[in-house]
């Protein structure tokens, strides 16, 4: 056993830090909150051009072939700063999906451009009432029952919505007749376990975050004559959250190392990855707004742009109860077959 | 023990439930925060008081209607079931006029309640200050008395209703050498006068309604003082534990949070959240029934143990699990704001979700309602101050 | 309005803490744990004597004709006193089961018998695995579908059970081919009302008690050269049992109002007393015994009088799951029907 | 990352699974505080020294295998999921000899240890007195130097394995003048010398095994104190630190509960519990996998942040919520025991409840294990004392 990640794996995601930490600061994504695609194009070129858009395309389709080990602590970052695109979908379960399910027609049209950055893809797995960056996205692929189906964006009818979110973009999107294409090789239960890893991953970076801040501000915010953080009732708060999110993190950690070999407890692995990871960031989440006070919830304060992204993402790769009732029967069924 | 209300109040509840559907504003008003809404708000004000229901609970001699306890809670559940608008003189109605009412003179009396209820002034309340939130006691605010005038330098923060206001009842520091809460005084403030500097301060909801207020060589008449100079601490509890007290239809607001979750659970939730929704139901139950005992214990003038602490952190943190859960069953749709103004700020349940979390920090944090639960109603020792 | 118990009813918890005070002195209930039959005559006899057995049998047969709300503060006292006996089924739901489902023969022969103390019932509403005191019991009343029946308990096979509460006394009970006569009246809703809301007085009563003592502890005991109770950790633990306790407390007494008048939400009020009664006692429970720390864990002390009777009545009168599930279908139902 | 086993570690996790096969006890033993019990755990610790199992990890030299990290973590798997008898001399298995094999001189593990691996000695923990429990600072206990010898008098409580224990290894106060943490030393006691009062202290769950241990002028020989004199806090750490970590076949042990839960869930559990069931398994796997992060933490001398906090604090309410749910699953029947011992003892799950909620308090309160998150990872100010 190795319980560690690569030196590569690591530098990858201070390469990260240090490409985007222009495009991250926080006064920089407010400002996206009011332009039309609420993306920064500067931020998805610079993503492509650290590779980021390879690493899960397989090298004949002129990819990294790479797994999800090595984009976990990447999506990490990506949930500090609040990324706001929708990166679990376009660097994932998209380029997954095509790979484990997709025709050789619709890898060889697909796969190279999602590679290279010239096309995006989005990714809907619970219907079609609230897909993420369909706006900016070529190609949709969706579940509809046991199949994953693609079609392009530019086909369908997209209805803005507007997200708690303000970082966010979803769009409610109509299917004209016969525009989607089925991808014939299966795929759904490993598109899931993706989707589930790769968000915890994203969960546990934005819940280090909400923390940081709260940590930061509880040395200097002075109650009483003392800081805060001089008291049980802060520290004992923090000390929770900050152990749910450590401790959660061992699991998403391991949870992407088995989804990336394809083992037998893949998806429930990711599942539980996931589980831990939302009741980890719910607590950080709790704690942080509690622990700010009434300048945290001034519209003017940024502690908004992770509270808010947590809350959403909390619900959108499948909320608790979806996925600890299919925890819960897996693991029923597990223990019955050991008795 | 009867938990019946008696046919009179039964018969003040359907003239309420009549009046209420005859004149109420169909449909929601424009935020008060908005040159159109303000005037909605302020033409419902009127309805309500030319029928003499601005503020039933207040003596009739300043233009309420004398009613007990029970008919005040009455109107607020019946105020709240016909989801009527935020009163736009709440921190009037509810902290700063019960509190001259019970530390203020005659003179103060007719001077400044009547005002409160035609709105010719909307109040607001000065206690937080950038480095006084939780630490009350820490208030920097000056204020220099000089001769008959008072005059008040410094900042508040947080401030609801502060961008509409015209009257701030606040508490300013009066002795710069007295530490902790005391030397501070209760003092009312009129905010149309030379030095103040209103800021509008957003929240995270994206409503407006909090403002920063400063204050800079204010000049304010010392016949505004309510109480004495220097036991502004004792007088602004009667406002705090009026904050944290329940009562004002919290209950009513909070069963209809859980019906609408109810129905919501119906729909599309799963067994686990039958299970959840149950519980929540219970404590929305014991809460309810807290309220009426704290509405017999007001009308009957008997004073059992203040659970007002209790109240006030349970209640919050019912209604913000009643909120969590209502996200939970809605799922992927939660983010989504089906109801919500121009400017993005949310209505409905996606407001009433972070108002709540807010709710656990204002007013006391709830951190501050265990030390008070815990050394008030324990007798367990007070944490020692830095 | 009237959210208040009348001076009689608060003389009569007091009189019952006066009568019992010997009785229900920890060593004195310790003592019992070894004893044959685990009860105490003399309690039993100052029991009737103080004419609790009276107040749910109707004047017609000899009783006081009272309500639930005349005993909810009595039973609040035995909770806390941690008397051991069955209680809720002798004092409440058997002498309700037999006044409102019971022929007028049954009346007649148990009533007046159940009233002076000359004989004692026993309930089980749940199946016959774990019937509490059968032992000292000469009649059963247990449901049957939608159906209460009863049974003489010579008549039964009984198999006594070892409760983690030593106090406890359970049996499993067998009953002989046709010896039990159904209560021709229905009443199951009326019983299990009942049921719910005496059994979530005794749970008050308990925890006010692991809380007192815990309280009373931190108060003297040091560590860290102050007494722990001085410590935001123990004491934000303690307001947050203690505050559970008090708000559950008013759904316990308005629960008992309504089901003495019957009022058409008895059941559901009946319910989400339980309910909350039992949240609260779990969290009472678990920070009386973490903040009593290692002395709370040993054999000696009595602190675990209360935690495991504790443990014990939280599911014996129905868990969490079967009263939030009914209570969580009957708030879908009425929010449908105001919609 | 790589999460597979070697070749070698599974062949060598297939060697203990033949020898626990054929030589672990059939059936639960007697309790070791009975004269049987105490002779069959004797005689399956000897079973185990003389296969050279009794304690893999530790060097060859005193009788270990010289195991690693990994295989010492598969010996834990294994032991535990064949369910077999807690080790009778853990306290030295896992504390006290790692202990002295980290501080003491060659003599003293020469000494010391092998007494452990052939059960001629039984250990014993002597931090606990009545006064101080989370505060082990405040120990009272004197050792009085008086040349070659030390005289220890005082009181130690809550003592495990201490009325079987023939050793105990204690922190006694040698310096009285100092306060605190200073002038405390590690010695290891024989508790067969004269002075020395063993007396039962029962545990709540019926079980018998704490112990109260006094000493009143009992003579150690100095060559028993491990470490400097006055440097024993710093000793005791590594003991502290090992106790808090995890290991020793906890995750494994853990799992076995979960499976147990889910078997009852899957017969008779509602669809909520079926959800819960899945919280739990979440945990259970997060906990799992952060053993697996410390083991190679160990296994490559790396030495990350110290999660041994997090563990034991999280590890602790999982393992209390995992047995709480298993009660909510049995509803009525949970009370009663199907397995208990002559005594009215516990065993099995409704033991490991009881003793779980036991574990929240012990080997540092999860309150104490806050303050070290929150003053050691996060750098937060200390408490201040009294």
């Amino acid at each position: 056993m190795k319980i560690a990640f690569e030196p590569e794996q690591q530098d990858l995601a201070t390469s990260f830090d240090q490409a985007v930490a222009a495009e991250v600061d926080v006064e920089a994504l407010r400002a996206l909150w009011t332009t039309e695609t609420g993306r920064s194009e500067k931020l998805r070129a610079t993503i492509a051009q650290l590779g980021l858009t390879t690493i899960l395309v397989p090298e004949e389709f002129e990819g990294y072939g790479g797994t999800l080990v090595d984009l976990a602590l990447v999506l990490e970052r990506m949930g500090y700063h609040a990324v706001p695109d929708a990166l679990v979908e376009s660097l994932v379960t998209a380029p997954v999906a095509l790979t484990v399910a997709g025709s050789p027609e619709q890898q060889a049209a697909w796969l190279p451009r999602l590679a290279d950055g010239s096309a995006t893809a989005t990714v809907a797995l619970r219907g079609l009432a609230s897909v993420p960056d369909a706006h900016v996205s070529d190609v949709l692929i969706f579940r509809d029952g046991d199949e994953l189906k693609l079609v392009e964006t530019s086909a369908c009818e997209l209805t803005p919505l507007r997200s708690m979110d303000p970082s966010r973009r979803q769009f409610a999107v109509t299917l004209p007749e016969g525009a989607a294409q089925v991808l014939p090789g299966g795929g759904v239960e490993t598109v899931l376990a993706h989707e589930a890893a790769a968000s915890a991953s994203v969960l546990i970076g934005l819940s280090r975050r909400m923390l940081d801040e709260t940590v930061a501000y509880a040395k200097v915010r002075e109650q009483f004559g003392r800081v805060i953080g001089s008291f049980q009732a802060v520290k004992h708060q923090l000390a929770d959250a900050v152990a749910k999110v450590e401790l959660a993190a061992f699991a998403v950690h391991a949870a992407a190392a088995k989804v990336a070999d394809g083992a037998p407890d893949a998806l429930t692995a990711a599942l539980a990855a996931r589980i831990v990871a939302v009741e980890a960031e719910f607590e950080a989440n709790r704690a942080s707004l509690q622990l700010h006070g009434g300048i945290g919830f001034t519209w003017e304060h940024h502690l908004q742009l992770w509270l808010k992204r947590g809350k959403a993402l909390e619900q959108a790769h499948g909320g608790l109860t979806e996925l600890t009732a299919a925890l819960g029967r897996a693991t029923i069924d597990s223990a019955k077959a050991t008795a | 023990m009867d938990l019946n209300f008696t046919p009179e109040q039964q018969a003040f509840r359907r003239e309420l439930q009549d009046w209420f559907a005859a004149n109420g504003p169909k449909g929601r008003l424009d935020s008060p925060y908005s040159e159109p809404g303000l005037s909605q708000h302020l033409e419902w004000e009127k309805a309500l008081f030319e029928a003499g229901y601005a503020a039933p609970g207040w003596p009739k001699e300043v233009g309420g209607m004398g009613a007990d306890a029970w008919d005040q809670l009455i109107y607020d559940e019946e105020y709240a079931r016909f989801r009527l608008p935020e009163r736009l003189n709440k921190m009037g109605l509810v902290h700063g006029g019960p509190t001259v009412e019970a530390h203020g003179t005659d003179e103060q009396k007719q001077r400044f309640l009547p005002g409160i209820l035609n709105c010719e002034d909307i109040w607001c309340q000065g206690f937080s200050e950038p480095g006084a939130g939780s630490d009350l006691a820490a208030i920097r605010t000056t204020g220099r008395i000089n001769g008959d005038t008072m005059v008040v330098d410094g900042q508040k923060i947080w401030t609801s209703q502060g961008i509409i206001a015209t009257t701030m009842f606040a508490l300013v520091r009066t002795d710069p050498a007295a530490k902790g809460h005391k030397g501070l005084t209760f003092v009312i403030i009129d905010l149309r006068s030379p030095g103040v500097e209103i800021r509008p301060l957003g929240q995270l909801h994206g409503n407006p309604g909090f403002a920063e207020v400063f204050f800079e060589n204010v000049e304010v008449p010392m016949e505004n003082v309510i109480g004495e100079v220097g036991d502004g601490w004792r007088v602004a509890g009667t406002s705090l534990q009026l904050e944290r007290g329940t009562g004002r239809g919290t209950h009513t607001r909070l069963e209809q949070a859980l019906v609408d979750l109810a129905r919501d659970t119906g729909e599309r939730g799963s067994e686990g959240q039958v299970e959840e929704l149950g519980r929540l139901a219970a404590w929305t139950f014991a809460y309810e029934q807290a309220t009426y005992a704290a509405t017999h214990e007001i009308a009957t003038g008997r004073t059992g143990p203040d659970v007002s602490s209790i109240q006030k952190m349970l209640y919050t943190q019912i209604h913000t699990a009643v909120h969590e859960q209502h996200l939970a069953v809605l799922g992927a749709d939660a983010e989504v704001m089906t109801d919500h103004g121009p400017d993005g700020e949310m209505f409905g349940m996606r407001r009433n979700y972070w108002h709540g979390r807010g709710a656990e920090i204002y007013a006391g944090s709830n951190e501050i309602q265990r030390n008070i639960i815990s050394e008030r109603m324990l007798g367990l020792p007070k944490e020692p101050r830095g």
